[in-house]
């Protein structure tokens, strides 16, 4: 069971700290292939700011800035757009994942190509990561019924 | 001694392993077992970690310098990234793991009200017959 | 030898395999039609498989080759004289079956037919792959098709009794032939490379090569226990457990196409996997010589005591099968003659006698020898095709079986073995004591007036005449009549054994 | 030429569009099956190319991302996984054909989606497990394949989601030991890629950390792919899992298991290393030969027909062991041509069992009495399954054992013959059993026929979705038992590691 904390100084200090929390975790996903970090760690990071979210507020206000849905599309999406990207090189003639021939459709050439395609994909496991993370955590406090719930 | 002391590192994952594989095999309830399955996973992810690892100061490898001007690091100063990165997805197949079977274990307490496996064995028996 | 490729003998296996299509296809719609594919196909069997004779008697073989599986393993024909005797044999003897099925079944109204005419038609056409299989694998092949499907046919009645029955003998046959001949046959490929049926015998020249004995000897042990539905003492017992089956599964399968395909196969082993040199070489022929003997003398010995006919007919079975692997173990061309001779000549005899245990069945719900006293007087064509089948069995001129036994002597005294020339006599006599009586008992005997009530329904059965349908009686006569014309006219047949003969043995 | 990234091809198409399920589920539930399949067949397409290229050019390296094969990701297919690629995904395909109203029946209709997603994923990580050429990238591709066998595994009816978390138990287990096994191998070699590790290590074989790292690998991969005394969870994750996933996943999960005990033994480490260094493959011969008289005697010992086939491939696996372990060309021929044929084998037992269970709700002997008189065609195919698990002749089962004892006897080990045969005979009391209750049902009355008053049966056959699957494995059975000579000689007698 959840228990709700009605508590104003929690809920403020969240509301503050979540912003900076979330863009902490951009930081993260966006240059993890030049320093420490990447989807990985970015996507937790910016799952827990949602799991922070859900611990001071309550699961409807949590539900209520990021649906269910919305979850579940970002956790295909994330991998769609890393598969895509590697794909994208397949229909350019490399190999899968061969980033380097991006540089046909963008206007850098192949160093800089294979750069905004780790980026890509960096992207993509971020965002994957992030909404496993939260799915994982709603089926687990919820045991699983709030699916049922929301039909 | 020496031989212990110079090699901790796989002493320690060593012991960490078998007490996750004490748990997996000798408890009964779920719930432990599935903790002695993470402590299981995470000895085997610190073993490669400690692998990786260099005396004299060695640290992540990070291309010297600012955006513009780089200069590459020299071998000596910093880590195997390899195991670390082979490690970030194990930690994340870890993390699926022990997600399945939280959710198993969620199935199993709603339908036997109960997370010791001997309790579950004899309600599953009883409903044979 | 002139070697002929042709797709014969695939047909004529192909042929039964297309009927038991039909069959199932027109199932119980209309018994006339489904009915009329049985005999079509038995009837397109037997002319493929006569019209190949001529050229088998010119001393031709005939090859096809299926496919192959891997160097060495293929699925391939190969008509010869011995091939060619069988097949004849069994497929004729289809076409009678099938009528007197017909009648059987129709008049004890069976249920589940369609899937005995299946089954009938599949394990013909496994029968002739066994014929006129090539190597040992293909024959191997086949042997197993019979045995799974012969066993619906032996549980057909699917009572307790015909359920236990139909496991005992899938346990042997299966059990054995997987256990030990799957063995022998992994082993002869293991020491030659190669399960080519050879005339000359495919291992003769192993020991040359450096085989030793021991394994050869254990490798013959292994297929003689192996191939089970040759029935030889101790493995005999599926044979009786079997007799749960309807009379023509009896008949058909059990006196001609499983155990025939059973001493079929321990011939082909004998003469073209070891060849006459290397049995003689090791010793093995007058081993298996006595063991075969033992089981003619028990065997007789325990027909004596059965008083179900059937049962009785079983053990006599038992007892004829060995004749013809005593003949082939004899390794003389006298007794090898005679044995090959005995397949068909036995076939002919044992079915008629099968047959006549039917149509008693049928007419009179009799399964026992005692109840048969003055049924002769009631089913006289039965009961006179039944002394023909039995004085063929005892070997008693002017019938069949008397050519196999004179080989059979002819070649003991070639072989120089005494006692089983004793053994023949002895048999002859016991074969002789165990069906003598029936036919006496069927002729001179006063029925019993039965008071039984079991029997009461079956008032009829004490008219003066009461045979069973005609499609019964017809085909029982044919073959006793065939028995008889075999004496008279074994021509065909003994030019046919003298080629086979000629193949195995010309070369020294 | 698209035919060049088939590898690449095989996985990502499957991957993309398993997720690409999961969005559309969401609000079209409909479609799912058709994008499953789709995928599926992309997979299947992609297989025969490779196999093709695979026979008339050889060895396929592709290397992911461009890079040079130590330090990136290579796919490397030869025959041997040329061949079990072609394998996994048809018998996924077929199942999954199968599974559209097996499945209706027995998930609830919320999951369908889901289930799609899995197992697709579930099909794309055996692949990648088959056809990847770096150690690191199969322990991932393994997890992949494992974590969705296990959720597909709990959807099963009472007593599932308890069978798959020992399931996750022991599978975990079995992984982290692979996972260390690699693990060793980086220390000593510092690379992870199985060709280039194939040339490091023989100077190492002396070294006790790669013996260490054989034995981890080995008792990993023997957990997988369940082999005995390992296989404890096998019998009951099987059970309990939907038809169509337990088809699937005895048809190939396994088997995949296998392949990477053959590459552990063979790629990794040279045959010398397994066959005369260690004693390794006398005492897998040993236990394989254990595991088959074993997995019979309990199959006898079951009423459950699925479970009783589940000890049937605890059996099973130990055939493809054993001719592995015998160490020569022979024995190796049967084992990959067993992989090919129990693929078909028991995804056809299976799918039988699943679609009387679907018509009937039969599960034990018992229940399957008279199952011909209601459904012939069915109960033809499950006798077909039978006799080739038996091994008789016409059907793929008998040409595998034929190499694996000739294999045996080959190796002079005459008591590997002797259990295989044995084995055989047992499967055979297995199996006659059930045929004989489904052929004919004995009567109560002792008359039989004549005092019977039958009571008429009514035909009612499977959907022809379900019948479709069953006679296509039904006719893989025969067809690779009539072509196994030619498959031998195109392809597996170049699977055979050299120095047999």
């Amino acid at each position: 069971m959840i228990i709700l904390l009605e508590d104003i100084i929690i809920k403020t200090i969240c509301r503050l700290l979540i912003p900076f929390i979330q863009l902490f975790g951009l930081y993260v996903i966006a240059h993890g292939h030049g320093s420490p970090g990447g989807g990985f760690q970015g996507g937790c990071i910016l799952a827990a700011s949602f799991i922070l979210i859900l611990v001071a507020f309550d699961l409807a206000e949590a539900k209520r800035r990021f649906s269910e849905k919305m979850n579940n599309f970002f956790n295909s999406f994330g991998v769609f757009l890393y598969a895509w990207t590697g794909w994208m090189c397949l229909l350019l003639g490399g190999n899968y994942l061969d980033y380097g021939k991006l540089s046909k459709i963008l206007p850098v050439d192949a160093v800089h190509a294979r750069y905004y395609g780790v980026f890509a994909v960096e992207v993509g496991v971020g965002i994957t990561v992030m909404a496993i993370m939260i799915s994982i955590f709603l089926d687990l406090i919820t045991g699983g019924k709030h699916e049922e719930e929301s039909e | 001694m020496e031989y212990i002391i110079a090699k901790y590192n796989y002493w320690v994952y060593i012991v960490l392993m078998m007490i996750g594989f004490y748990a997996m095999i000798g408890k009964r309830n779920l719930v432990k077992k599935l903790l002695g399955m993470n402590v299981f996973q995470w000895a085997i992810i610190l073993y490669y970690v400690s692998i990786a690892s260099k005396k004299g100061g060695a640290t992540i490898p990070i291309v010297m310098g600012a955006h513009g001007h780089y200069e590459p690091a020299q071998a000596i100063q910093y880590l195997n990234p390899l195991p670390h990165c082979l490690m970030l997805t194990a930690i994340v197949v870890g993390v699926s793991t022990t997600g399945v079977a939280l959710a198993l274990i969620i199935m199993i307490h709603r339908r036997y009200k109960t997370l010791e496996e001997d309790e579950i064995l004899e309600s599953l028996e009883a409903f044979r017959k | 030898m002139e070697i002929i490729y042709s797709s014969r003998p695939a047909l004529a296996i192909l042929v039964s395999l297309i009927g038991a299509f039909l069959i199932l296809l027109t199932g119980e719609r209309s018994r006339n039609l489904r009915e009329f594919w049985t005999v079509l196909a038995s009837v397109v069997k037997f002319s493929i498989v006569l019209s190949m004779a001529p050229l088998i008697l010119d001393g031709k073989v005939i090859e096809y080759t299926v496919f192959s599986i891997s160097p060495g393993l293929s699925i391939q024909f190969k008509v010869d004289a011995l091939g060619i005797i069988f097949g004849l044999t069994a497929s004729f003897l289809w076409i009678i079956t099938s009528f007197y099925s017909i009648g059987y079944v129709r008049s004890l109204k069976e249920h589940a037919q369609t899937r005995y005419f299946v089954c009938f038609a599949i394990a013909l056409s496994a029968t002739m792959g066994v014929a006129f299989s090539a190597n040992m694998f293909t024959t191997f092949l086949f042997y197993e098709i019979i045995t799974v499907c012969t066993y619906p046919l032996v549980a057909h009645k699917e009572t307790p009794e015909a359920i236990r029955g139909a496991r005992k003998y899938l346990t042997y046959l299966l059990g054995t032939s997987i256990a030990f001949q799957l063995l022998a046959v992994f082993l002869t490929y293991y020491v030659s490379g190669s399960l080519d049926f050879k005339y000359d015998g495919l291992l003769s020249g192993a020991v040359v090569s450096g085989v030793s004995k021991t394994l050869l000897t254990v490798m013959f042990i292994l297929y003689m226990a192996g191939i089970t539905k040759a029935a030889m003492m101790p493995l005999h017992s599926w044979l009786p457990a079997a007799m749960v089956a309807p009379t023509p599964v009896s008949a058909l399968l059990h006196a001609v196409a499983v155990v025939k395909t059973g001493v079929f196969v321990v011939v082909k082993v004998c003469l073209h996997i070891f060849g006459i040199n290397l049995l003689t070489q090791l010793g093995l022929g007058t081993a298996l010589a006595y063991f075969a003997s033992f089981t003619i003398i028990v065997a007789s010995v325990i027909a004596l005591t059965q008083d179900n006919l059937k049962l009785r007919l079983a053990y006599s079975t038992i007892s004829q099968l060995s004749y013809v692997i005593l003949g082939v173990a004899l390794l003389t061309p006298s007794a090898i003659t005679g044995s090959i001779m005995h397949i068909t000549l036995h076939a002919f005899g044992k079915i008629t006698l099968f047959f006549t245990a039917g149509a008693i069945y049928v007419a009179t719900h009799k399964t026992k020898v005692s109840e048969l006293d003055g049924i002769g007087r009631q089913m006289p064509f039965t009961m006179g095709a039944f002394t023909l089948g039995a004085l063929s069995m005892i070997g008693i001129p002017p019938l069949g079986g008397f050519i196999s036994k004179w080989y059979l002597s002819l070649g003991a005294i070639e072989a120089n073995q005494f006692p089983i020339i004793i053994v023949l006599a002895a048999s002859t006599i016991l074969n002789a004591c165990y069906f003598i009586p029936i036919v006496y008992a069927a002729f001179f005997k006063e029925p019993a007036t039965n008071p039984d009530p079991h029997h009461h329904k079956h008032e009829n059965s004490h008219k003066k005449f009461h045979e069973a349908p005609a499609l019964m009686v017809v085909p029982l006569v044919l073959t006793a009549i065939g028995a008889l014309i075999l004496f008279f006219a074994p021509t065909f047949f003994l030019d046919m054994t003298r080629i086979a003969l000629k193949s195995v043995i010309g070369g020294n | 030429m698209i035919s060049d990234q088939f590898p690449a091809l095989i996985i990502v198409f499957p991957l993309i569009i398993a997720f690409f399920i999961n969005i559309v589920g969401w609000w079209w539930k409909r479609p799912c099956f058709y994008m499953s399949m789709l995928a599926l067949s992309v997979s299947f397409i992609s297989a025969v190319g490779i196999l093709n290229t695979v026979i008339s050019k050889g060895t396929i390296h592709y290397r992911l991302g461009g890079w040079e094969p130590p330090w990136g990701i290579e796919y490397v297919v030869d025959h041997l996984n040329a061949l079990i690629l072609v394998i996994v995904s048809f018998v996924g395909l077929v199942v999954g054909i199968y599974s559209k109203k097996s499945i209706e029946k027995e998930i609830s209709e919320a999951k369908i989606p889901q289930f799609y997603t899995i197992y697709t994923l579930l099909v794309m990580g055996l692949l990648g497990m088959t056809v990847t050429g770096d150690a690191f990238n199969l322990y991932v591709l393994l997890e992949i394949a494992s974590l969705a066998s296990y959720a597909l595994i709990a959807l099963g009816e009472d007593g599932a989601p308890l069978a798959s978390f020992n399931y996750v138990i022991m599978g975990t287990i079995g992984a982290c030991f692979y996972l260390l096994g690699v693990g060793y191998l980086y220390i000593v070699t510092g690379s992870l890629n199985m060709a280039d590790l194939s040339q490091l290590l023989p100077n190492l074989y002396h070294s006790k950390a790669v013996l260490v790292a054989f034995a981890f690998l080995m008792v990993g991969v023997a957990i997988k792919m369940a082999f005995f005394p390992l296989h404890i969870w096998l019998p009951d994750a099987y059970t309990h899992a939907p038809s169509a996933v337990s088809a699937f996943v005895a048809g190939t999960m396994t088997k995949v298991g296998a392949y990477v005990m053959i590459r552990v033994m063979f790629t990794i480490f040279k045959p010398y290393f397994s066959t005369e260094m260690l004693p390794a493959t006398t005492i897998l011969g040993w236990i394989a030969a254990a595991a088959m008289i074993y997995g019979c005697i309990l199959a006898i010992a079951q009423k459950d027909i699925k479970r009783m086939l589940c000890y049937i491939i605890i059996a099973e696996v130990g055939y493809i062991v054993m001719g592995v372990s015998v160490g020569n060309r022979m024995g190796f021929t049967g084992a990959v041509l067993h992989i090919v044929n129990d693929a078909f084998m028991m995804a056809c037992l299976f799918l039988v069992v699943g679609a009387v269970y679907y018509k009937t709700g039969a599960r034990t002997i018992g229940e399957y009495k008279a199952l011909f008189k209601k459904m012939p065609l069915t109960s033809g195919s499950f006798a077909i399954g039978a006799l080739s698990v038996i091994g008789i002749p016409p059907t793929c089962g008998f040409f595998s054992k034929w190499y694996l004892v000739l294999g045996a006897i080959n190796a002079q080990q005459w008591l590997f013959a002797a259990a295989l045969l044995v084995s055989s005979l047992l499967s055979a009391v297995v199996f006659f059993r059930v045929l004989q209750n489904i052929f004919f049902a004995p009567s109560e009355s002792a008359h039989g026929h004549e005092s019977e008053t039958h009571v008429e049966i009514k035909r009612d056959e499977a959907p022809a979705s379900m019948l479709i699957p069953i006679f296509i494995t039904v006719a893989g059975i025969l067809l690779l038992g009539a072509y196994s000579g030619q498959i031998i000689s195109t392809i597996i007698q170049f699977t055979v590691p050299e120095g047999f």
